[in-house]
Formats: C-alpha cells, sequence, structure tokens
C-alpha cells in the first residue's frame, strides 16, 4: 500500500504560528505539504466545533498552532487554548478519536525552523494511523 | 371470527415476513420502538405496553431523503426518492397508535397530496392488538373510542388466554390472512372471553378528560396570558413531548451538499413547536415566548384541528406525560382551565 | 372563518410530488438595493414556461439546491409572463446563496402557492397602493396588473416608502407610475436626506397627507409588520372600513402546503389560506399572533 | 420522617414570603407520574402548603431559575445547589437575588433502575420504601429489596456534599444518598479499558438512536447560550438532520462547552427518552476537569469560571 498522505488542518494564529509558517516558507524551508491553514485571530478562537467539523469532513489531524504562553498578541489567548484544547484532547480521546488526531504547539513569528519541524512530527505522527474513516457510514 | 393459537403466532409473522418487513415492539435498540422483527423475540405478545417512541416513525420516519440531485453540465438533475417505498406489517399496534395514524393521513391528504407519507400508507398493513394494560395515565376512553378499539387497523387481536382472538377488519387484513394456516373458528366462549377482556381494558383507563367542556373554554381562554404563564412556566422547550406524540407532525426540510458539490440531496426531519426556532423570521418571531408555544401545542390539538379536520388531534395515549422531564401533563392542564368571562363568550359568538 | 376552498386556486404543479422544485434559469438580475435583488428567471423545460400561470399575490419557494428552500412572491405580474420576478433581500442562508449567484445559474421554483389579490373585488373602484421597502414587491405584481387592464379600475393612488433614497426598490417602476397621468405616485424616505428632494415621512404618515378618499376604494397594505400596524389605524381614520384594507401576511414557511405546521395563527395556516387577507378577516383571527 | 422535614420547609417559606425576603419560590410539588414531582412555582404563601420532600425530587431546579425575575428561593439538593452557584460564577444569576434552601436527598431513588430491575413499569409498583439502608419495592405479587448503590442516581454515586458553604438556609441534614466514588466511576473505567475502536462504536450506536429533541440541552441549567451552535446556519457546524455522525459531534461539543461549569447532576441522562447514557459523559469531563486542572464546578461562587482563568503552567504535556 502506497504511503498514506494524511491530510491535516492547521489552525495558524495571526499573530505567531501564521508569520511563523510564512517565514518559514520565505526562508525556502522544506515540510511537509500535508497542512491545509487556516488563519484565527487568535489560536484562543478555535471552539471544539472547529476540531469536530474538520474531523468530520476528512481531515486527518487537526493542529492549532498559537503564540507561547506569555506572548500572546491579546495577553490571555493561548492560555485558553491550552485549557479548551487539553479538555478537547482528552475527552475526544475517550470518545474514541486517537490523541494523535488532536494536536496543540506554540511556535513564534521567528520560529520558522520550528514551524516546518512541528509540521513534519504531527505529519509523521499521523502517517502512523489509519485515515480518518470516524465518520464514515 | 377466528383464532389463533399463541405458539402459532411465529408461523403468521414468518409468512409474512416473506412478503413484509415486519415491526414489532421491541427494546433491542435500548428504547421500545417498533423495529424489524429478530425472527425469535416473541415476548411482546405476553407483554405489549405501549412503546416510548409511536409508529408515525414507520411513516414519517425522524430523517428521510425527499429527492437526491445532480449537477451535470446540462444543468441539474433531480433523482426523486423511490415512489413505492418497501411493503411494512406493523404488528402488535395499539388502537390508540392506529387511531393516530388515520387522523395524520388527514393533513397529509388535504389538498396536495403527500405521496412520501401515504405512499409508506399505501405499502403497509397494521395489526392491531387490543392494548390489555394501560397505563395510570392513559387517556383514550376520553376520546370517543377504547384501548381495543378495532376501527383504524387491518387486523384485530385480542388475547383470551392462550390464544388471540383475530378480527378481520379489511379486506387488506383478510388478504394478508388468505392461506393463513393455524386459523381456527373461535367459539362462543372465545368471543365472550374477547369481550370481557376489552371491556376490563376499558375499565382500567383511569385518566379521564372532558372534551365537551374543553371545547366550550378553549376558545374563552386563548386570551388568558396570565394562565397559560403558570401553565408553562415549568416546561423546558424541548422535543419530547412532541416527537413521541402520535398525532404530531411537524417536520423541518433541509438540504445537503456532498463534500465535493458533485450533488446532494433535500431531507425531511421531525421539528417542533416547542423550539422557539420553530417560526424564527429574520425581522421577528410570533412565538418567542415560552408561554405562546406552550399554548400552541394544546390549541393545536384540541382547538385548531377540529376546526380543520373535524377531529381532536390526540388520542390519549400518555406518552407525553409519561416522558416529560418536568411531568407537564396535558391532562391536568385541560381539566384545569378557567372558565373564561361571560364577555369573551358571546363577543366569540357575535364574531364565529 | 372557515377555510376557503383552494380546490379552484391555480395549481400548476407537472409532477405529481408537490415537493419536487422546477428547474429554473436565471436570465437577468438587478441590484435594486445593496441588501435586495431582483432575479428575472423561466423555467427550463419549455412546456413550463409556456404553460406556467399564477395570480397576483401568490408566493414561490425558491431553491437553492444544496442550500435550501426560501418563500418569496412572484413580484411581476400574471399579464406578462416572460420572464418572471423575483425581488429577494439577502437576509440568511439561501438569500445569502441566491444573492451569489450569476445570470445562467439554475435555481428551483415551486409553486405557486397561497391566495391571491381579489381582483374581483378591486374591479370597478378606485385602488390605493401602500408599500414599505421591499413589501412593493407583492404590490408591484398587481400594480402592473390594474395597470394592464387599466379600463376595469377606477383612481390609482400609490404611497411607497423606504428607510432612505437607496433603499427604495425598482426605481424603474416608480418612475414609469411617476409618468403616468392615470396614477397617483408618492414616494417617501423616513428621514430628510441631502439631495432629496422628494417627500419625507414615515409611510403612514404621508398616506395621511395624501389622504385617499375611502368612497368606493379598496386599499392594499404592504411592508414591515410594524408599518402595517401603523398604517391600517390611519386608512380607519380616512374612513375605510376593515373589509376594504387588505394585507399580505410573513410568516416562516417551508412546505408551503399547509403540512410543516410552523405558519399558523390560530387554525389558519398562512401558506395555505393566505397570505392575502382582508383586515376584516385579521381582526377575527382565533389568535394575535400575527 | 419526611413528613416534619416537609412541615419545616414549608414554615420556613411562608416566613421568608411574609417577610418579603422573596418574592417567589421554585420547589417541588406532588407529581402526576407515579414516583415523580414536578417543579412548580409559587408567589404567594396560599400556595406554600404545595412544596413537598420525598425520595423523588430529581429535577434541578435551577434549570428554571434564570427565567424568574426578582428575589427567589430555590429548593436544591447539593448538586443543584452546585448548579446555581454555577450559574452565578457564570454571571446568568446574581447572587443577591437567590435565597438557596438546602435539602436533604432523602433516600432520592431512580425509578428507571427500579424499573429495569424489577422489569416492572413503574404505575405497576405500589410502593417504593426505605427499610434502614434497603429499598423495599412492593408490587401485585410480591416484593424485592435492593441496596442503596443498586438504586441510586448514578450522579449520587460520586456525591460529595462536603464542602459546599453557599446554603441560605438547610432543612434537615445533607448526607449523601449512596455516595461511593469507587461504583459510579466503574462504567467509566470499563469504557477507558476499551481500545478508541471499540469506545467509537459505542457512542455511534448509542448516538444512532437519538432524536435530537435537544431535551439534553434544555434540561440542563449551565446549557445557557442565547443561540446554540446547533442552530446556526452560516457555517453550518452540524447539521440538524438526526444522522449519527451529527448527533456525536452535537453532544461531544455540548459536553466540552460546558466543562467546568457542569455539575454531574444527571439531569440530561435522565431526561434523554431513548436512554442514552449521557452520565458517561459528563461524569468524565468531570473527572478531566477535575484532573487537570484541580477544578469542581459550583462550589465557591467568587471562583471565576473554569474558561475564563489560566495558571501560567498547566496541561504542557498535552502540549506538543
Amino acid at each position: 500500500m502506497d504511503t498514506f498522505e494524511p491530510k491535516i488542518v492547521a489552525f495558524c494564529c495571526n499573530w505567531c504560528s501564521y508569520a511563523g509558517a510564512d517565514l518559514a516558507g520565505t526562508s525556502r524551508m522544506q515540510y511537509p505539504p500535508n497542512i491545509r491553514i487556516i488563519r484565527v485571530m487568535c489560536s484562543g478562537r478555535v471552539n471544539p466545533s472547529f476540531v469536530l467539523k474538520a474531523l468530520s469532513v476528512g481531515a486527518d489531524g487537526v493542529l492549532v498552532l498559537g503564540c507561547h504562553p506569555g506572548d500572546c498578541h491579546y495577553l490571555t489567548g493561548n492560555y485558553r487554548t491550552r485549557r479548551r484544547m487539553a479538555i478537547t484532547k482528552k475527552f475526544l480521546e475517550y470518545m474514541g478519536v486517537e490523541p494523535e488526531r488532536v494536536q496543540v504547539s506554540w511556535c513564534s513569528a521567528s520560529e520558522g525552523s520550528r514551524f516546518a519541524e512541528v509540521v513534519s512530527a504531527v505529519t509523521d505522527d499521523l502517517k502512523q494511523l489509519s485515515p480518518n474513516r470516524l465518520f464514515n457510514d | 371470527m377466528k383464532k389463533i393459537k399463541k405458539q402459532n403466532v411465529a408461523g403468521l409473522l414468518e409468512k409474512w415476513q416473506k412478503e413484509f418487513t415486519v415491526f414489532v415492539p421491541s427494546k433491542a435498540s435500548g428504547v421500545l420502538q417498533m423495529a424489524a422483527w429478530d425472527g425469535e423475540n416473541l415476548s411482546f405478545l405476553e407483554r405489549n405496553r405501549n412503546t416510548a417512541i409511536p409508529p408515525k416513525a414507520n411513516f414519517l420516519p425522524t430523517m428521510q431523503k425527499m429527492f437526491g440531485f445532480r449537477k451535470e453540465e446540462g444543468g441539474y438533475v433531480l433523482e426523486p426518492t423511490d415512489e413505492d417505498p418497501p411493503k411494512q406489517l406493523l404488528f402488535g399496534i395499539h388502537p390508540c397508535d392506529a387511531r393516530a395514524i388515520s387522523i395524520i393521513d388527514m393533513v397529509f391528504k388535504d389538498a396536495y397530496e403527500d405521496k412520501y407519507y401515504l405512499s409508506r400508507r399505501q405499502n403497509t398493513v397494521l395489526v392491531g392488538m387490543a392494548c390489555t394494560s394501560p397505563y395510570d395515565n392513559c387517556f383514550c376512553t376520553s376520546l370517543g373510542f377504547g384501548p381495543a378499539d378495532a376501527t383504524d387497523v387491518d387486523i384485530m387481536l385480542t388475547d383470551i388466554g392462550d390464544s388471540f382472538l383475530l378480527e378481520q377488519v379489511t379486506d387488506k387484513g383478510k388478504g394478508v390472512l388468505a392461506g393463513a394456516k393455524d386459523l381456527v373458528e373461535a367459539t362462543q366462549a372465545d368471543e365472550k372471553k374477547a369481550k370481557e377482556v376489552k371491556e376490563s381494558a376499558k375499565a382500567a383507563v383511569s385518566t379521564k378528560i372532558d372534551t365537551k367542556e374543553i371545547s366550550k373554554r378553549l376558545p374563552l381562554v386563548f386570551d388568558d396570558k396570565k394562565f397559560w404563564e403558570e401553565i408553562a412556566a415549568k416546561c423546558v422547550s424541548c422535543g419530547i413531548c412532541t416527537f413521541l406524540c402520535p398525532t404530531c407532525y411537524c417536520f423541518d426540510i433541509s438540504d445537503e451538499m456532498l463534500r465535493d458539490g458533485s450533488g446532494g440531496a433535500r431531507y425531511r426531519n421531525w421539528d417542533c413547536c416547542s423550539f422557539a426556532v420553530y417560526t424564527k423570521m429574520p425581522a421577528e418571531n410570533p412565538r418567542e415566548e415560552k408561554w405562546r408555544r406552550v399554548r400552541q401545542k394544546v390549541y393545536h390539538k384540541y382547538a385548531f384541528y377540529p376546526e380543520l379536520f373535524g377531529v381532536i388531534g390526540c388520542t390519549g395515549c400518555g406518552r407525553c406525560i409519561r416522558q416529560c422531564p418536568v411531568n407537564w401533563d396535558i391532562t391536568q392542564t385541560l381539566n384545569s382551565l378557567p372558565e373564561g368571562t361571560a364577555a369573551k363568550a358571546e363577543e366569540k359568538q357575535k364574531t364565529s | 372563518m372557515t377555510i376557503s376552498d383552494i380546490s379552484h386556486r391555480k395549481r400548476f404543479l407537472a409532477q405529481g410530488n408537490v415537493y419536487l422544485p422546477h428547474i429554473a434559469v436565471i436570465e437577468k438580475i438587478i441590484d435594486e438595493t445593496p441588501t435586495v435583488k431582483t432575479f428575472h428567471f423561466n423555467f427550463k423545460d419549455e412546456k413550463l414556461r409556456k404553460e406556467f400561470t399564477f395570480e397576483s399575490g401568490q408566493f414561490g419557494e425558491y431553491s437553492i439546491l444544496g442550500v435550501g428552500e426560501a418563500t418569496f412572491c412572484i413580484s411581476s405580474s400574471p399579464t406578462r409572463l416572460d420572464p418572471l420576478e423575483c425581488a429577494v433581500a439577502r437576509v440568511g442562508k439561501v438569500t445569502n446563496a441566491l444573492h451569489r449567484l450569476g445570470v445562467g445559474a439554475e435555481i428551483g421554483f415551486r409553486g405557486p402557492f397561497g391566495n391571491s389579490f381579489p381582483l374581483d373585488y378591486m374591479e370597478g373602484k378606485n385602488l390605493v397602493f401602500v408599500a414599505g421597502g421591499i413589501g412593493l414587491a407583492p404590490l408591484r405584481s398587481l400594480i402592473w396588473n390594474v395597470l394592464d387592464n387599466r379600463a376595469k379600475y377606477g383612481n390609482v393612488d400609490i404611497v411607497y416608502g423606504a428607510r432612505t433614497p437607496r433603499d427604495l426598490c425598482f426605481k424603474y417602476d416608480l418612475e414609469a407610475w411617476e409618468k403616468d397621468s392615470s396614477v397617483n405616485m408618492t414616494t417617501t424616505v423616513d428621514r430628510e436626506v441631502p439631495d432629496w428632494t422628494g417627500n419625507v415621512g414615515f409611510v403612514p404618515a404621508v398616506t395621511e397627507k395624501v389622504a385617499p378618499s375611502a368612497k368606493n376604494a379598496v386599499a392594499i397594505v404592504c411592508g414591515p409588520p410594524i408599518m402595517i400596524r401603523f398604517t391600517f389605524p390611519v386608512l380607519e381614520k380616512l374612513g375605510f372600513t376593515p373589509p376594504q384594507m387588505i394585507t399580505t401576511l410573513e410568516k416562516r414557511m417551508k412546505c408551503g402546503i399547509g403540512k410543516c405546521g410552523r405558519c399558523n395563527i390560530g387554525e389558519i395556516y398562512v401558506c395555505r389560506d393566505g397570505p392575502v387577507f382582508s383586515y376584516e378577516e385579521i381582526r377575527n383571527f382565533s389568535s394575535d399572533e400575527v | 420522617m419526611t413528613e416534619d422535614l416537609e412541615q419545616k420547609l414549608r414554615d420556613e417559606v411562608r416566613t421568608l414570603l411574609e417577610k418579603g425576603k422573596i418574592e417567589h419560590v421554585i420547589g417541588y410539588g406532588e407529581g402526576s407520574l407515579k414516583f415523580a414531582t414536578t417543579p412548580i412555582m409559587i408567589s404567594d404563601q396560599a400556595d406554600v402548603d404545595r412544596l413537598v420532600i420525598n425520595p423523588f425530587i430529581h429535577n434541578n431546579l435551577s434549570v428554571l431559575l434564570p427565567e424568574v425575575s426578582g428575589k427567589v428561593a430555590v429548593v436544591a439538593k447539593v448538586c443543584d445547589a452546585r448548579s446555581i452557584i454555577s450559574l452565578v460564577q457564570n454571571k446568568q444569576v446574581a447572587r443577591e437575588n437567590v435565597f438557596i434552601i438546602g435539602v436533604p436527598c432523602n433516600g432520592i431513588v431512580d425509578v428507571a433502575k427500579v424499573e429495569k430491575l424489577t422489569g416492572l413499569d413503574r404505575d405497576e409498583i405500589d410502593a417504593v420504601t426505605w427499610k434502614d439502608d434497603r429499598l423495599v419495592v412492593t408490587f401485585a405479587g410480591g416484593s424485592k429489596e435492593f441496596s442503596a448503590p443498586e438504586v441510586a442516581l448514578d450522579s449520587c454515586l460520586d456525591c460529595d456534599c462536603s464542602g459546599f458553604k453557599e446554603f441560605d438556609l438547610v432543612i434537615g441534614e445533607i448526607t449523601p444518598v449512596a455516595a461511593n466514588k469507587e461504583l459510579s466511576r466503574v462504567r467509566i473505567k470499563e469504557m477507558e479499558a476499551m481500545t478508541p475502536a471499540q469506545r467509537w462504536e459505542f457512542w455511534k450506536n448509542e448516538f444512532s438512536r437519538c432524536i435530537r429533541c435537544y431535551a439534553c440541552r434544555q434540561i440542563c441549567p449551565v446549557c445557557f447560550c442565547e443561540r446554540c451552535f446547533v442552530e446556526e446556519t452560516e457555517p453550518l457546524w452540524v447539521s440538524p438532520l438526526p444522522r449519527w455522525q451529527d448527533n456525536l459531534i452535537f453532544q461531544a461539543v455540548r459536553m466540552m462547552h460546558v466543562a467546568g461549569r457542569c455539575t454531574d447532576c444527571g439531569e440530561c441522562q435522565r431526561a434523554c427518552p431513548v436512554n442514552i447514557p449521557l452520565g458517561l459523559l459528563t461524569g468524565k469531563m468531570e473527572d478531566i476537569v477535575d484532573e487537570l486542572f484541580d477544578y469542581r464546578a459550583g462550589m465557591d461562587k467568587d471562583a471565576a469560571p473554569l474558561m475564563a482563568a489560566y495558571e501560567p503552567e498547566e496541561a504542557e504535556d498535552l502540549m506538543r
């Protein structure tokens, strides 16, 4: 079977991780093309319904990328993300979604290389899993 | 009049399974509802208290595809769902549910025929079973029929101990019984026993409402906001009492698009007048307040439906009372309707 | 109020299944206001295109397949069947999708549904049309219907208003009716706006100023509910009796044929027994949820 | 024993109304269903005698609280009172407008469990009485006995009444009915022992029964959004059609939205007409919130809601 190319929806916060992704691009860093980036104004904007909507329409994994705790443009947005996404991860795991399918990480505007690392690491995680058939009939 | 031994009923069901999908009361799914017979379980022959989800779900499913559509280069192509649904036989349904089906037949036949509902109705045989153990909050006898009434079914079974008395009510009923073995002539004693069973079931229905008094008072108390606010105070506006009501038929229509946008389908699913969004328009919502929605539920069944179709839109099955999470009881509401002022009475006389 | 017998009503349903839409193609789109567009459309099926008829005041259920269905009146007159027109304000999911469509796109149409304006009752009488905002859409169908049979009717007064000059719909019709000598056209906007020379004031107030005579007259009112609620008393003051005042009511609708249950006022279903009612009928409704 | 509790409650409420300390009371009244009570709203003293306390005071009356304006007294068990405090924490209700009257749970019984254990419907059961710590269920043709944990509501099993200090008045003595933390987590542990695929299959089957009556949302006191995400069409997060996928997404997202507000009062499971074991979700959510953030909903009225607060260092192990 040829290797499975997971589709990953990445919510990137406008001020840090989106800029980090931009930097990774402009510095010609190589990272797997599996992610589809959705820009949000703050990682705190990501609602659990976003995660489940993404998984239900066929994403194999969801990655939420925010600023490092402490340097959020809105001061406390990523703290809320951390709480909400920690609960989302644990609860969805309890309902039967493999934990690797929902991942959260922090990446600042200057960390182009970290962005590339995180994306390839998440892509490798998901390649171990099978494609997302959770919501098939 | 014929009868059939209880142990031969399985054979009859197997005969019918050749031609129909046979639905029987079953708790296999975790809630008591009509479900396809698994070929073994016959517990409903001994104990057949009414289901939680009514048989209306076999005619107006919780979700039904109305038509699919595809986008071709020449434009849209519509694919209506099969106009001829699979034939089904509902075994063991109670007279209150059978009557409820006849009641909502009227709205689906009125003026424009609803093909989805009516085609399923034509392809269905209703085998009723006289209700011998009504719940404490059943009140069917107050609505002009009884727990053993056979008018709305094709075949009626009455439990007379070791066998069932079998009444062939309609030609459709006779038709499906043709060629059935194990049908023996019922004796006088059997028919007498069946009569006793029916009488005792009728007597067992303890809750009562006075429909004459209700239809007199309802038009007078429509504007009594204080009364309806008190009645509605504890309601939490969920959908249980309408979804589980055999005479509630409101539905919503919504579309879905396939992920690749190449086509999609239009569906119909259950809707409920307790939900505030039911009548919500961009600018306003005529029934925003909870008391208006509770009032609408009572009036639709006991005032508007009789005005439109000449029959009360309720069969006293008691599900809305049994399943309500706050124990809202329609019989208490109906039995506590205020008199309504005399002035209101003659004003009503003048206009109608 | 007994149920109006609808068997006589124009029911043009080619296929038997009343829920199946007929496919129609958008031929022209006019931007009436920043939020209202008029769509000119015609059926793809030739036979249907020729045979389809309706009466002013009837509505249709318009489908954007995959998005949903919504209720709009047919805003063109039955005397001019090619093309059919409907005016749509952008307020929700289906209307937004409709506003995104271009010429040549396909929509679904079910109908015509509902009753219609009582043309026979209006014959030989002076007519007063009072409309607000997009409320002119259903009346427009009736006005052109009347003007195309001008001899059958007496004087024609039109009072039409909107929030601002930009919100005035069907400006091309307003000009035509302005020029038509047999029509007394009054246009107004709610508040003073620079370089607007016409009347200023809410429609009910302007109607009172125009003061059309109630003798042998019929008033047809259509607009936002608040406008209707203030216009009826004004007309009553001018001597109009309830049977002489006609309006169309708006409700949330899904099936359009009195089955899905949500558009009721008491035992009346606005989609089946309306949407056109006289003020006489409305006053006798058993429910106040108008 | 319950008669004098009832009388004490009625007297206290009568004086509260007399002195004008409260304008309305939300309490339990005689139900028309057997072994059930029904929420009642009282404003004048004449109706005070309708208030009852018996083993069937199941409803969490705080769901009706936001709809009543003015000074309101609420008869509440501990889990209900915690829901009130949760509403206060979330600014839905002003603490000074609520007078919380604590009542003992008085041997509260899960009638659905009794029906299941005896195979009878509630109207076929004659009486349900406590004989010290055994429940005696009598019916035509005999009787059966059950221990407290067998017939207690799931939410009662993990009841922790200690540490709740927000009662304005307490009638009688508040003691847990059958607190047995271990037993309450048995089925949750069984779920955790399954593989992800088995767990998903379990919830897929449960939610294929759901008919979207929204009783779970409407009966939940802390599900107070004006417009629920399930009613949004632009964008459509979850379809209104009762397909198991969308039912599951609706419930999963609902549970995550009420995380930190839900006090595991068990009402959603009790209200569900198709018997979906929602208690397995609320119970687990309560554990997650407790384990990750050492937070218990509705205990302290001045504590910020879970999602409105944060610690500089927490849950980093779950982040990549």
